[in-house]
């Protein structure tokens, strides 16, 4: 389906719409977290998704409430996909007692299960064994849980990505595998790194089935994630999806973002999804009003929470031994 | 194998229903404590290697399959997705107990471990918890190769969050093993393969669950404290029998868990004998036996001589026997040394 | 090319005389180290490849002197197959002094560069980015190096062999990777551990070729893994050959091998290389005599080198510390 | 940063061809001694994740792509081959130093240093050497997770075959490194990410190469030995400094090579001084400064006091830095724990 088939007012355009308000949360919290973490007030490394919003808001709302969700350390949108309230994960990243993990985790590192967000993980690529385990968890415990697990175009070059995909497809497991190529490893381009950069053709290796979507277009991602879901669901086993995205900004707040071949910031800032959406409402009638809105309303939420998570206290020391044993 | 435990174990839970005396080797203990735990933990997976219908390269997971389906399973070569899915698994219910078929093999895979699996419960303030077995084994047994000869518990003993045992009786193999998949944290469990075929004894089976910590004296003595574990502690036996030959009176204490260490009881009997050395077979520079002497150095305790610490060499681990033996300390070499340090 | 194309005296029929020759001396040396343990002349894990000899032997004689051989414990006769002295080899596993590494590797990390043979390797797959790491060696010494790396099916589930792999295809380095499928990893068969057990399509994965072959056919293998070392040799990068092949014995020295499946045996047993060879030669119209020769040759020259090994003295423990440092 | 070592680097081979002394950063002489190690010895190759055409994540390796072209590249994220390659690489002739970009990160593939790399050199009886240098960084810093804020180095200097350094000022960052690479030993360097762009200062370049070992005298005193390394001797030195200021007189012993480690220097400074301490950032269970301890006591070193451990207590790291300043010890609580167990 093409932006164009939309009326005004189709269902089309009202999904879009949701999904640019999403896709808004996600880029206001994040060029928040930027403006906190330049500002002194957040410290340490961040890695921001700015420009694949459109992945983790295709995504949302796949995951039934025994599902578990497993990101990288350029999660926050995930988190946010997942339901994770704001004001927390602002409160984590300020390293505030308020925080989802009580400041322990940290921007890379986010964990909360509540919301069957199982983390974010900061060792490239260890997070698709773990949901191989979630994924386990559910043939055990009779809960039809798919665990879906997302990492980078270079993870798929880890030693751990190969052996989850190998023990999800040997035994079915209810894994879905989802690579958000943005075509960059940190500073390194993907296609330099691998001989067939179509990531995808690896699920064959695994006897799985693997494509390639857009992952710009969240109503895309919904559907084709969906069937993905659906398969695991029902005892197919995993799927490898990878989404087409890019990152418009640096790989961490800080990397100076010099690497950047010719071309590619302007086709990117074509094909993003605040873009994409925007254009497509554009031309499906809809206002420039609710347009804006999606924008404002997303902005001025994340200022009042992040300014209640700035009002928070600072995690506090006494406890920082505690929970290590049970 | 006497064992007079002065600080016996704490337990908790109730004993299991069936309680029940039965000779059984070290390797049948561990296959009785797996399947006592398959039967009262519902919770609970079996995986790893040729662990399920084939029962295990040593035997010791025999008949599990059988009996418990598919919640004991055989995996693919591929420590990585065993560990790893063992800790996703352990986040969402259920108590994954896993084998790593020589501890050597879990250095491909050494980042679930200290990354993932220890931090679950501290990360999310134990909202999440992790309480994953991990049972593997080690030492050195002739013939076998570097990469299949080392003892690297110290290791895993730098890693805060993971609890760490090395059985070395049969009756110690099921108990601890029992503890270990009762515990609510993340336990190693490193058997010895020599001692699999061995030590045919009463083993008393489903007793109360015990909880990890605790040592054993397994010789009481007034000359020199001798702390070791695991395999290693049958030698010092034979060493200290030697030793009490020529009247030197050596008390020898076994501390099966290391995290945690029984620290204070091992400072007690150092300062009582006024000497203290720890045994251990994985090579000195490193190992645990320098954890030891620096607690109880720490502790201000006064000894008589310098502490003695008797380990492999800082070497690797020949294959040739000949070779090897010129290297692992056995009783007689344990003997010597400590008879030359105590002067 | 089949037996039947071969007129007796042709040079099919004399190659396979030779292939039959060698594939004896791998057996006769392995039925003889057998014989060695269970006397408890030598001790500790071994692992035969009775039965599999068809590989190493179709490839003997492809590695020139500039090239590098890495195998796994089960890597007896990939020594004989590049020259190694039997004599050194027996002398090794019967923890002489005059063993090849004078007892400090044993059956299961026999190493001899200078015959090409860059060592056995006990952990399964840390042989594959190892060789990667050869045939970079030779890209900046000028030495046309291809680098052989052997493993199991087991293996292809390892995370450092997908490393390797992908690491030699990015970088077209001059590695060939041999999976010997025996079928079975120790006491769990592959079929049971991977959803599509066609191996050598995990390949495409990497935009490498692959190809499954014959590994009972020496001829075969010569053949086909020649084509693999000729294509690395002039740049074009790795290729995954899989051999097919069988153990006719338990994975190690004492393994009650009681897993196999019904039929197997004897399918193995007709297909194996000496039968095969053996049925080809006759077909060709090869003396008995002639046939007979490669066995008992064989068995004579191994009951020599062992009695020569054996005779000499155990390795010297005062040297157990020496060439840890340089 | 005073360097007055008292027991100098042994030198070997010839300074190179050109000395020179630059104002350089920490990141700066890394950068300075690949720099030369690629330009004199040409087997070395330099590679590892970003390290090339980026210049390093932290920008330690610009400009070595471009002088050097395809002997320095860029690998896939792939530790297991980074490191088995350089196995590889070194048994057949070359001189590979890679980068494993963070220490924890080396969980991954520590297959390859331990059953690996340090195999190489002892099975073969020296027929083959591994001359591989891994160079990586480690260490806590503000915000970082729990999967980037380890100090690891008791994990490798428990592995025989390796050495290992951690250097501290810009000057041993450059000639630590130097030595790594000429050594025919594999070699571990330990950098630290948070000193990169400090330490600006006068940096000899070219001098002769130094043999692995060694260490440096930070600052001379009576009442105490403290032995430290890495990051942590800045923070030590201030404690110290605070100290004396009290009348409380600290001899700092830097010991930037951790293996071979100077135990003769240490327990004589010991015997000296009556008091021995071990300040590192690693937690202390298992960690290296028991080792120290160990040795110090095993020589019958005697002590007015009991010797004192210091180090991040044994819990994981968390990110918040309200939460880590608590945990890791900083100069101020380095100080107050010195001067109570002098009491
Ligand atoms: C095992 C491991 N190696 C290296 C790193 C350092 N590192 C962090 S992010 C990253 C790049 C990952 O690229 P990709 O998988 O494409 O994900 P992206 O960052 O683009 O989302 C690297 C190399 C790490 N965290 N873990
Ligand atoms: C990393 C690692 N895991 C497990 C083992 C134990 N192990 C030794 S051989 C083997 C089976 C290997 O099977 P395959 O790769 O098919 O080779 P084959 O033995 O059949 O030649 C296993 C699991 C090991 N040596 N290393
Ligand atoms: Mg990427
Ligand atoms: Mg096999």
């Amino acid at each position: 389906m093409t932006a164009t088939d939309a009326a005004p007012g189709s269902a089309t355009a009202g999904t879009s719409l949701t999904d640019l308000r999403m896709v808004w949360r996600m880029r206001a919290f994040e060029e928040k977290v930027r403006e906190l973490r330049l500002a002194g007030d957040a410290v340490g490394s961040i890695h921001l998704g700015i420009g694949q919003e459109g992945v983790a808001t295709g995504a949302s709302g796949l995951a039934g409430p025994q599902d578990a969700v497993f990101a990288t350390y350029r999660g926050h949108s995930w988190a946010i996909s997942c339901g994770v309230p704001v004001e927390a994960l602002f409160g984590e990243i300020l390293g505030r007692d308020t925080g989802i993990n009580g400041g322990r985790g940290g921007s890379a590192h986010l964990t909360a299960p509540a919301y069957r967000f199982f983390g974010e993980n900061s060792i490239v690529g260890a997070g698709a064994p773990i949901a191989c385990g979630a994924a386990l968890a559910g043939r055990h415990d009779g809960s039809d849980r798919v665990a879906l697990t997302v990492f980078g175009d270079g993870a798929m070059n880890q030693g751990a990505v190969h052996e989850a995909m190998n023990f999800a497809s040997a035994f079915s497991l209810p894994v879905v595998f989802l690579c958000e190529n943005n075509s960059w490893s940190e500073l390194t381009p993907i296609d330099e790194m691998v001989r067939d950069p179509e990531l995808f053709r690896r699920a064959a290796a695994y006897g799985m089935p693997g494509e390639r979507i857009d992952g710009n277009d969240p109503q895309e991602v919904r559907e084709r994630l969906g069937d993905a879901f659906e398969v695991a669901r029902e005892g197919g086993g995993p799927t490898l999806v990878e989404a087409m995205t890019q990152r418009l900004v640096g790989h961490y707040i800080g990397d100076a973002d010099q690497y950047r071949r010719p071309g590619e910031r302007e086709r990117d800032a074509e094909r993003e999804p605040v873009a994409l959406l925007t254009r497509r409402l554009r031309e499906s009638g809809v206002s420039d009003d609710e347009i804006a809105a999606a924008e404002s309303d997303a902005r001025a939420e994340m200022e009042a929470a992040a300014a209640a998570a700035l009002a928070a206290p600072l995690a506090d020391p006494a406890t920082a031994k505690e929970h290590l044993y049970a | 194998m006497p064992d007079t435990a002065v600080s016996g174990p704490a337990t908790t839970g109730a004993p299991s229903a069936t309680q029940d005396v039965k000779e059984l080797t070290y390797g049948g203990a561990v296959n009785a404590a797996l399947r006592r735990c398959l039967e009262e933990i519902p919770e609970t997976l079996l995986y790893g290697e040729d662990i399920a219908k084939p029962g295990g390269v040593f035997g010791v997971t025999r008949g599990l399959r059988r009996d418990f389906g598919d919640r004991v399973f055989d995996t693919p070569i591929s420590e990585s997705a065993i560990l790893g899915s063992a800790v996703g698994a352990a986040m969402l219910g259920r108590r994954p107990i896993v084998e790593i078929m020589w501890v050597d093999f879990s250095l491909v895979a050494f980042d679930q471990v200290v990354n993932q699996l220890v931090n679950v419960r501290y990360v999310s303030r134990g909202e999440l918890v992790a309480p994953v077995t991990i049972r593997t084994q080690q030492g050195s047994a002739p013939g076998a190769c570097a990469q299949h000869s080392q003892s690297l518990e110290a290791l895993f003993l730098h890693v805060p969050g993971l609890r760490v045992c090395m059985p070395w009786t049969a009756q110690d193999a099921y108990d601890l093993l029992v503890a270990a998949v009762h515990s609510d944290d993340p336990v190693l469990v490193i058997e010895n393969r020599t001692l699999y075929p061995a030590g045919t004894g009463p083993v008393r089976l489903g007793g109360p669950v015990q909880q990890p910590g605790g040592l054993r004296v397994r010789r009481e003595g007034t000359d020199a404290t001798v702390v070791t574990w695991g395999a290693m502690t049958a030698r010092v036996l034979e060493a200290a029998a030697t030793l009490a030959g020529e009247g030197i009176s050596v008390e020898v204490l076994e501390t099966p868990w290391l995290n945690p260490f029984p620290t204070d009881e091992v400072a007690a009997s150092a300062r009582r004998t006024g000497a203290l050395a720890v045994v251990h077979e994985a090579n000195t520079t490193g190992g645990f036996g320098a954890e030891v002497v620096a607690r109880v150095a720490g502790e201000g305790v006064a000894l008589r001589v310098p502490p003695l610490r008797v380990g492999l060499p800082d070497t690797r681990v020949p294959a040739a026997p000949s070779l090897a033996a010129g290297l692992v300390p056995g009783p007689d070499a344990i003997a010597a040394t400590i008879r030359e340090w105590l002067g």
